[in-house]
């Protein structure tokens, strides 16, 4: 069946460590015998220079168009090998390999065995090979212009690290000015420069570049597109209207939300929130009735959140400098695991503030204007604690932004637990989503403080680089291909791709057909799978390629 | 037919090369030795193995079908190992139906660095094939 | 002789009527037994058509039983078991034997019965049952051809006052008065204050249009939580379950004839609205009991 | 689209024993979106037959086919050199499917592997429900485009019966009252009055059955 | 701009991905690394997953030790240290030492001959630390080869397939535009708190010791006696938190490998009964929450660090602590104690402070110049990555060194405009 397969097999023992094992000799005798092996060579160090060159000298004179090297495994050098088969003129993907060192001798002691083991892996690799297909390389152009949605701290430095990076952005923000929490935070221990002092550099260099376009209380509504072309629909005002972006950046960060029925309580003038204490400690001069005694409360509706513990104590140092009154904090686990955080716990305490850790939650009730907080102190044996304050600070779960739900169904992004982007994986961390071309930074996906919010600004910086800096990706043109003709267009492979590869295209101008965008597509084979007409083809793990290797099952060559 | 004793069962291993081939070559790298008859296919993601891959296996002769990705919530395409679960409890009744056993098939997750689960997996379900002795496909019994 | 149904209803009298089921099979003893307890003692004697879709002796023929007997019956039809040729000929027949009272339903659904897999007729539904009624009077029948001799029936229909979400029962309510019910008999009422709010909708609606409430006698709490829970439209107060549960184990029926007693006096004496109608499910034998208990 | 489900295998099976050799033809439009019939479906019961039969020791060769759609006679008709070949079809196409074949080739057996169950659409992944019952007198443009036939167990014109239980069909706590939905379409859209019409009984016979459609020329 | 070269110092997760970003934005990247192979502490972590991923990233770290040896951008300087710099940013000149590794990486196919033939016993002088090792190369322990103990022994060089093995110094010089320091940091000494029995004890044991465990075998057995352990308790917060020796931090890792492995622990033998001794508990961080809440279920948690741990015999130890609840010193028994470590700062980034010129932090991490970047250090072109600016789990050290690596482009492309 001689259609113009030429297979060269290529045998490494590894340093001479597998012929001491098996003879390759009768190994490449066995195979000579197949019509369509044209040649078979043996070398012993085929990951090293000097035997690929000799190996790629070989594929061009004998005229091979399928390679198959049986080595080491292919996570090691299936790379190198794929060069030196581009490099002899021949598709990249037209090589196969069987992995005999470390599935086969190094795991089967017994020598028979192996030799006949490593035989059939070859086989069945050879049967691999030949139904292997080509796949050309293209280039894509992309645009360069990057979209940031959010306008707090960390889009604003996503900005600022991209334009470093010549990249175009358009940063858009729901309010009317950027800043987001830095216009409210009143200080941003243990970080020890002042909200105001950072907001204002920052600003001052998003003035100064020319790279970045702010769009103030502007509303991402709709993304269509791939990756390196995205079509972002954004609402300002009243008006809405289309942008083209090659990557899109979220910012987002989160909201602060009191809930009284868990706390069993109302806010009052003398029952407040974090933020609302916030604002006071900003505008601490006009305060009148300055509160002598202040007890903060947590880690009753949030227990596992970062952000209410770090305001409760930054707030707490902020009162104990500016009214110098009481200072009492609640909490079950003080929250100290981030840059610093122990120093300020010291330093609060050095102040005077005083650190009450229960087991079961205080109960808090009002006398006659004035609060009263009983609460067994853990540390204290258990001990019953009146505490009597004038002022008292609940707690804020943070919660992700309204529209995280609703953007992340149309974008087909996926969510976690709590509602926040970026779904639970360790491969998405620490700024990708499912989607190509779409990033998270900040406390929009994860719990940070300020500082790793900021390195995620700088990692999504990079990430957009590398992605758009060239303008152009190269990449495997249909590594999975979609069939027009057999495609029912039954949107399954639209529904089951994790990555939101796959969109619906017009063939011909009338017939819809789903189609793989490769820029996208990260191979995984899903959409094959689940494709009840059989018309997507992933030509590198084509169903051919992965049936023929069952061809050996029984007999052992 | 070959004596039960001597009875070498065939089984199929698909493999994600995210976690399972990865951790075949660990094994091999710690020299911790299983089974020479598990025949690992490498597959790009555990999703990529098809109900059909599995059936033609067993119509070629295969005794026992193993299909290895990555733990749950560590699969790099987000949904591929729990639709290769869905799937291979699929096969499970598509073999009850023809009348072989379901539990010749199974599914387990791995991560690449896990060497000795990766062999210890292999040893286990070598002996529980042999139990169920050859696939009655081959054998016509 | 009883008096006609259709008097009683314009006398302007609290009309009481109360509701027989026939039994399954050919034994009819204890059915004239009801018949004669109970013939004398109601305005009219409703005859369930194989109730709760479970095949039963037919409700045309109880009828027959109760006419000779010198009751007044009310036949009731469903359009679960008979297409509109089968219930235009039964009418026909119907009127010849002096049965002049007809209650139109819908019919509970085949699968709740004990013929799970037979096939559902549903030819017509209950209001195109109410309209069919009155094409007959008007001397033709549903293909509008000629009768050689029309019939005359004074036709009622049913309403769940407490149907969640009531206002599409309403809406289906208001189709029923438009085609010419004369009477309706409403599903079980314990709630006194819903069913006002509901009767002063209807007083809004149309003067005459009569109403008797359904009273439904209560056997145990047990039942009175199921009834909440499974049966469509009925809300037992948690009140009325409590008191249910403090009788014990032998007194239980008794407690339901005093509250349905309480329930029927209440209705009368605030003229709530123009009558009763007695489903005693089963307990023919203590309607009598629950009359007393009403005062009537 | 018309939606199927596959036939138990020892049905079919009942159905092809004693033959040497057969062919399985698939049907590429609506029994593929409902993953009942498509190319896919086919080689997985070919796989499982050949499967059954090497364990029971008979010998089975099966021919597989997949065209455009079996309710078309010239795509049918293209079927017939593998049809020579063999001594029986499985047509996983719907009942449409089925007899289209059945007509054109005579003297070979034909058997159905699928069920045909109602036309409707997709709820969720792997999920059809029914929404179009073809009684040929369509009833949707008075009930704001729910259809009560399908959707209303009794398939009642007007209204609610006496059995709607919190919005829920008194026969199935899962399934919404069609009437239910009609009032809450229609009087979003501030069209009750559609509701408070009286309806006629339905025409059965607006299509007298089987039933056919001619259209003027085109 | 592009075919620039950056020095990566340190070949931990964090310089590793620091040089994969570089390289794949085309700069040309050397990765110096004192030791023989690079992958660094997280290298030989183990897989902590139960049914499901307890999202611990370790997997991730072979994978990038695989990436950096398949990419030829990057070029692998192992056995060598910083040992002068001179020059700028845009034209570093460093001086590097080599330590006679012995064996070249550019040459050894790692095909195991000098393994088999090397006449030490029982430990060879010369072996693959661990698979995924990059460069894949074999190394020669100076403890262990005959040749070290004054024997004339060169069987693994004449064997040598590949002529890769040498033994004589090489000094080298490179001429980079940046530097990252990616040095990461020292696991903490659980001796220096001896009342703890480390060292003294077998069944006491560290994080590390247990990660070392799971990732050869497949279950912990008690070094004693070898049975499995039934009653484990995990001592918290040893080495960190404490200001009383220096280490004023929390090592942000600790608590979220406790319970990993008492998760795993309990997974592998279900009447396995585990206690966590805590000050506080941090679970705060991406999903932990949930984690947390399925291990309260079967974990005991007791607030308050145990003083001192002792024998009562050979398989069981006495764990003396402040039980908080009743307010006096309580007693308990248990067959396994593993004392959760933190990370400490490394002893020698003293002397590559002093060649570097970068200022040091407190408690000894390398100190940053502007308050709101952690990678700039005070010497314009030198960053810094991972763990030695601060203590960071795998997942940040992978984001901080992507961090440095794009401070590094932004700062080289601005000084090319």
């Amino acid at each position: 069946m001689d259609n113009g397969l030429k297979l060269g097999v290529f045998l490494c023992d590894c340093g001479g460590t597998l012929s001491k094992v098996t003879d390759f000799s009768a190994i490449k005798a066995k195979l000579q015998k197949l019509s369509d092996v044209t040649y078979v060579g043996i070398s012993h160090d085929l990951c090293l220079k000097r035997a690929q060159q000799a190996m790629q000298k070989d594929i061009k004179d004998k005229g091979i168009n399928r390679v198959v090297v049986a080595a080491c495994s292919p996570e090691l050098h299936e790379n190198d090998f794929m060069n030196v088969v581009q490099s002899a003129g021949v598709n990249r993907h037209l090589l196969s390999m069987a992995n005999i060192r470390e599935q086969c001798f190094w795991a089967h002691p017994d020598k028979g065995k192996a030799a006949k083991k490593a035989m059939t892996q070859i086989g069945m690799a050879i049967n691999r090979a030949r139904f292997l297909e080509p796949v050309e390389q293209t280039q894509i152009s992309v645009n360069k212009d990057v979209l940031v949605i959010g306008g707090g701290i960390t889009g604003i430095q996503a900005a600022i690290e991209l334009s470093n990076l010549n990249l175009k952005t358009t940063l858009v923000e729901k309010e009317a000015t950027l800043g987001g929490k830095l216009n409210r935070f009143a200080n941003l221990y243990p970080v020890q420069v002042s909200p105001e002092e950072v907001l204002a550099t920052k600003l001052k260099q998003v003035a100064e570049s020319q790279n970045i376009y702010v769009l103030t209380s502007a509303e991402l509504i709709d993304v269509s597109g791939e990756v390196g072309n995205f079509s972002a629909r954004i609402k300002r005002g009243n008006g809405e209207f289309v942008r083209n972006f090659g990557a899109i950046i979220f910012a987002t960060g989160y909201t602060t939300q009191f809930s009284s029925q868990i706390y069993g309580l109302e806010l009052s003038n003398n029952i407040i929130t974090q933020s609302q204490l916030e604002e006071m400690l900003k505008s601490s001069s006009e305060v009148k009735q300055i509160p002598k005694s202040v007890c903060f409360v947590t880690d009753i509706s949030d227990e596992h959140s970062r952000v209410s513990p770090l305001s409760a104590l930054r707030n707490a140092l902020g009162i104990k400098e500016k009214f110098r009154g009481e200072v009492c904090v609640l909490c079950q686990n003080l929250k100290v695991d981030g840059a610093g955080l122990e120093k300020l716990y010291r330093d609060c305490r050095n102040k005077g503030v005083l650190f009450i850790k229960f087991d079961n939650s205080p109960r808090i009730s009002k006398q006659d204007g004035k609060i009263k907080i009983e609460v067994e102190d853990v540390l204290m044996s258990g001990e019953q604690v009146t505490l009597p304050c004038d002022l008292l600070v609940v707690e804020e779960t943070s919660v992700p932004p309204l529209d995280s739900k609703v953007l992340g169904s149309t974008l087909y992004m996926g969510l976690d637990a709590q509602g926040f982007y970026q779904e639970n994986n360790v491969h998405l961390y620490p700024t990708a989503s499912n989607r190509e071309g779409i990033f998270f930074a900040g406390n929009c996906h994860a719990d940070l403080d300020l500082m790793q919010a900021l390195t995620d600004a700088s990692n999504v910086a990079l990430s957009a680089y590398q992605l758009l800096a060239q303008g152009k990706i190269a990449v495997e043109a249909e590594k999975v291909m979609v069939d027009p003709n057999k495609c029912r267009f039954c949107l399954t492979c639209i529904r089951a791709c994790p990555h939101h590869a796959i969109q619906e295209a017009k063939v011909n101008h009338e017939k819809m057909v789903a189609q793989i965008a490769d820029l996208a597509c990260q191979g995984c084979g899903i959409c094959a799978v689940v494709c009840p007409a059989k018309a997507i083809k992933p030509k590198d793990w084509s169903d051919e390629q992965i049936l023929a290797e069952f061809e050996l099952l029984g007999e052992y060559v | 037919m070959k004596a039960k004793g001597a009875f070498l069962p065939d089984i199929v291993a698909f493999c994600c090369a995210q976690s399972a081939y990865q951790a075949a070559d660990t094994a091999g790298s710690m020299r911790i030795t299983y089974p020479e008859n598990i025949r690992v296919i490498r597959v790009p993601c555990a999703g990529r193995v098809d109900v059909l891959h599995i059936l033609r296996a067993f119509e070629k002769g295969a005794d026992g079908v193993l299909v290895l990705g990555c733990h749950e919530e560590a699969c790099r395409h987000l949904s591929g190992n729990i639709r290769a679960k869905n799937r291979v409890q699929r096969v499970n009744t598509l073999l009850q139906e023809v009348g072989i056993d379901g539990k010749r098939v199974e599914m387990f997750t791995l991560a690449p660095n896990q060497g000795s689960r990766f062999a210890r997996i292999a040893n286990e379900v070598n002996e529980r094939i042999k139990e169920l002795g050859p696939s009655p496909v081959k054998s016509g019994a | 002789m009883a008096k006609a149904f259709k008097e009683t209803l314009n006398s302007g009298k609290f009309v009481v009527t109360s509701e027989i089921g026939p039994p399954k099979g050919t034994n009819l003893e204890k059915l004239i037994h009801h018949i004669d307890l109970l013939k004398d003692k109601v305005d009219a004697l409703n005859v369930t058509d194989n109730q709760s879709s479970v095949m039963r002796f037919p409700s045309l023929g109880t009828c027959l039983l109760i006419k000779e007997r010198g009751g007044e019956p009310i036949l009731q039809m469903t359009c679960r078991d008979r297409n509109r040729m089968a219930l235009e000929a039964d009418l026909l027949f119907a009127y010849t034997r002096g049965i002049k009272n007809v209650l139109c339903l819908t019919g509970d659904f085949i699968t709740i019965g004990d013929h799970k897999e037979a096939r559902a007729v549903f030819d017509l539904d209950s209001l195109q049952l109410l309209h069919m009624v009155r094409i007959l009077q008007s001397g033709k029948d549903l293909g509008g051809n000629e009768l050689d001799g029309a019939v005359e029936f004074c036709a009622g229909a049913t309403v769940t006052p407490e149907a969640n979400p009531i206002e599409p029962q309403l809406i289906k309510f208001e189709k029923k008065v438009q085609a010419g019910a004369e009477f309706f008999q409403t599903q079980a009422i314990y709630d006194l204050d819903n069913f006002k709010k509901f009767m002063k909708y209807v007083r809004g609606l149309d003067k005459n249009i009569k109403i008797l409430a359904g009273i439904v006698l209560l056997a145990s709490a047990g039942m009175a939580k199921y009834m909440n829970e499974n049966t469509p439209g009925v809300f037992v107060p948690q009140v009325l379950i409590d008191e249910m549960a403090t009788a014990e184990k032998g007194k239980r029926v008794q407690k339901g004839i005093e509250i349905a007693g309480r329930l029927i006096r209440q209705i009368k004496e605030e003229a709530i609205c123009d009558g009763v109608h007695i489903m005693a499910i089963g307990r023919e034998e203590v309607v009598p009991d629950i009359l007393a208990a009403g005062g009537l | 689209m018309i939606v199927a489900e596959r036939k138990p295998l020892e049905d079919i099976r009942e159905m092809i024993a004693g033959y040497k050799k057969i062919l399985i033809v698939g049907c590429g439009t609506c029994v593929t979106i409902c993953w009942a019939g498509g190319e896919k479906e086919v080689a997985v019961l070919s796989s499982q037959l050949r499967l059954a039969s090497k364990k029971d020791g008979n010998e089975l060769e099966i021919l597989e086919a997949t065209i455009e759609r079996q309710c078309e006679k010239e795509l049918v008709e293209a079927l017939k050199d593998k049809v020579q070949q063999v001594e029986a079809v499985l047509s996983m196409g719907c009942g449409a499917g089925v007899q289209p074949i059945a007509e054109i080739f005579p003297d070979m057996p034909v058997y159905p592997a699928l069920n045909t169950t109602f036309v409707g659409m997709p709820e969720g992944e792997g999920v059809w429900v029914e929404t179009c019952r073809a009684c040929g007198d369509c009833f949707l443009d008075k009930t704001g485009g729910i259809c009560p036939i399908v959707r209303c167990a009794k398939g009642l014109l007007n209204g609610p019966c006496g059995g709607t239980n919190n919005g829920k069909c008194e026969i199935d706590s899962e399934k919404d009252c069609a009437w239910t939905l009609i009032y809450r379409r229609l009087e979003q859209q501030g069209r009750l009055d559609a509701m408070r019409k009286y309806y006629p009984p339905r025409n059965f016979q607006a299509v007298i059955r089987p039933g056919k459609v001619e259209t003027l020329p085109a | 701009m592009a075919n620039e070269s950056v020095l990566v110092i340190g070949g931990g997760v964090a310089g590793v991905s620091s040089a994969l970003k570089l390289a794949e934005n085309g700069f040309q990247v050397y990765l110096v690394e004192r030791g023989p192979i690079i992958g660094g502490q997280a290298a030989v972590f183990c897989c902590k997953a139960t049914e499901t991923c307890s999202q611990c990233s370790v997997c991730l770290v072979p994978e990038k030790i695989l990436e950096v040896a398949a990419n030829s951008q990057i070029s692998l300087v192992v056995n060598s240290e910083v040992v002068g710099i001179s020059g700028g940013i845009g034209d570093f000149k460093v001086d590097l030492l080599q330590k006679p590794g012995f064996v070249d990486p550019e040459k050894c196919i790692a095909c195991g001959i000098c393994t088999e033939l090397c006449p030490c016993e029982p430990q060879k002088g010369i072996y693959l630390p661990f698979p995924e090792t990059a460069p894949r190369t074999y190394i020669i322990d100076k403890n262990q080869c005959l040749r070290f103990k004054g024997a004339e022994c060169n069987v693994c060089q004449d064997n040598c397939p590949a002529g890769a093995i040498d033994f004589e110094q090489k000094p080298k010089e490179l001429e980079v535009s940046a530097v990252i320091v990616a040095t990461g940091f020292e696991v903490f000494d659980a001796r220096e708190k001896g009342l703890l029995g480390y060292g003294r004890y077998s069944n006491v044991l560290t994080g590390l010791d247990l990660e070392r465990i799971f990732a050869t075998g497949d279950s912990v057995t008690l070094p004693s006696s070898g049975e499995c352990p039934r009653n484990i308790a995990f001592i918290q917060c040893v080495g960190s938190r404490d200001e009383y020796i220096g280490n004023g931090y929390c090592s942000q890792v600790c608590c979220k490998y406790a319970m990993r492995f008492a998760k795993l622990l309990q997974y592998q033998n279900p009447e396995a009964k585990v206690t966590i001794f805590y000050i506080d508990l941090q679970t705060a961080g991406k999903g932990f929450g949930e984690f947390y809440k399925e291990c309260k279920e079967t974990i005991r948690f007791v607030r308050g660090i145990p003083v001192e741990v002792c024998k009562l015999s050979p398989n069981e130890l006495e764990v003396k602590y402040e039980d908080l609840t009743k307010g006096k010193i309580t007693k308990e028994s248990y067959d396994l104690v593993v004392l959760s470590v933190g990370t400490a700062p490394r002893k020698d980034s003293w002397d590559l402070a002093r060649v570097l010129g970068i200022n040091l932090g407190d408690y000894g991490f390398f100190d940053t110049q502007d308050t709101l970047d952690s990678s700039r250090t005070n010497v314009n072109g030198i960053f810094l990555a991972g763990t030695c600016q601060g203590p960071r789990d795998i997942p940040e050290s992978i984001a901080h060194g992507i961090q440095a690596a794009s401070k590094v482009i932004q700062t080289l492309t601005a000084r090319a405009i």
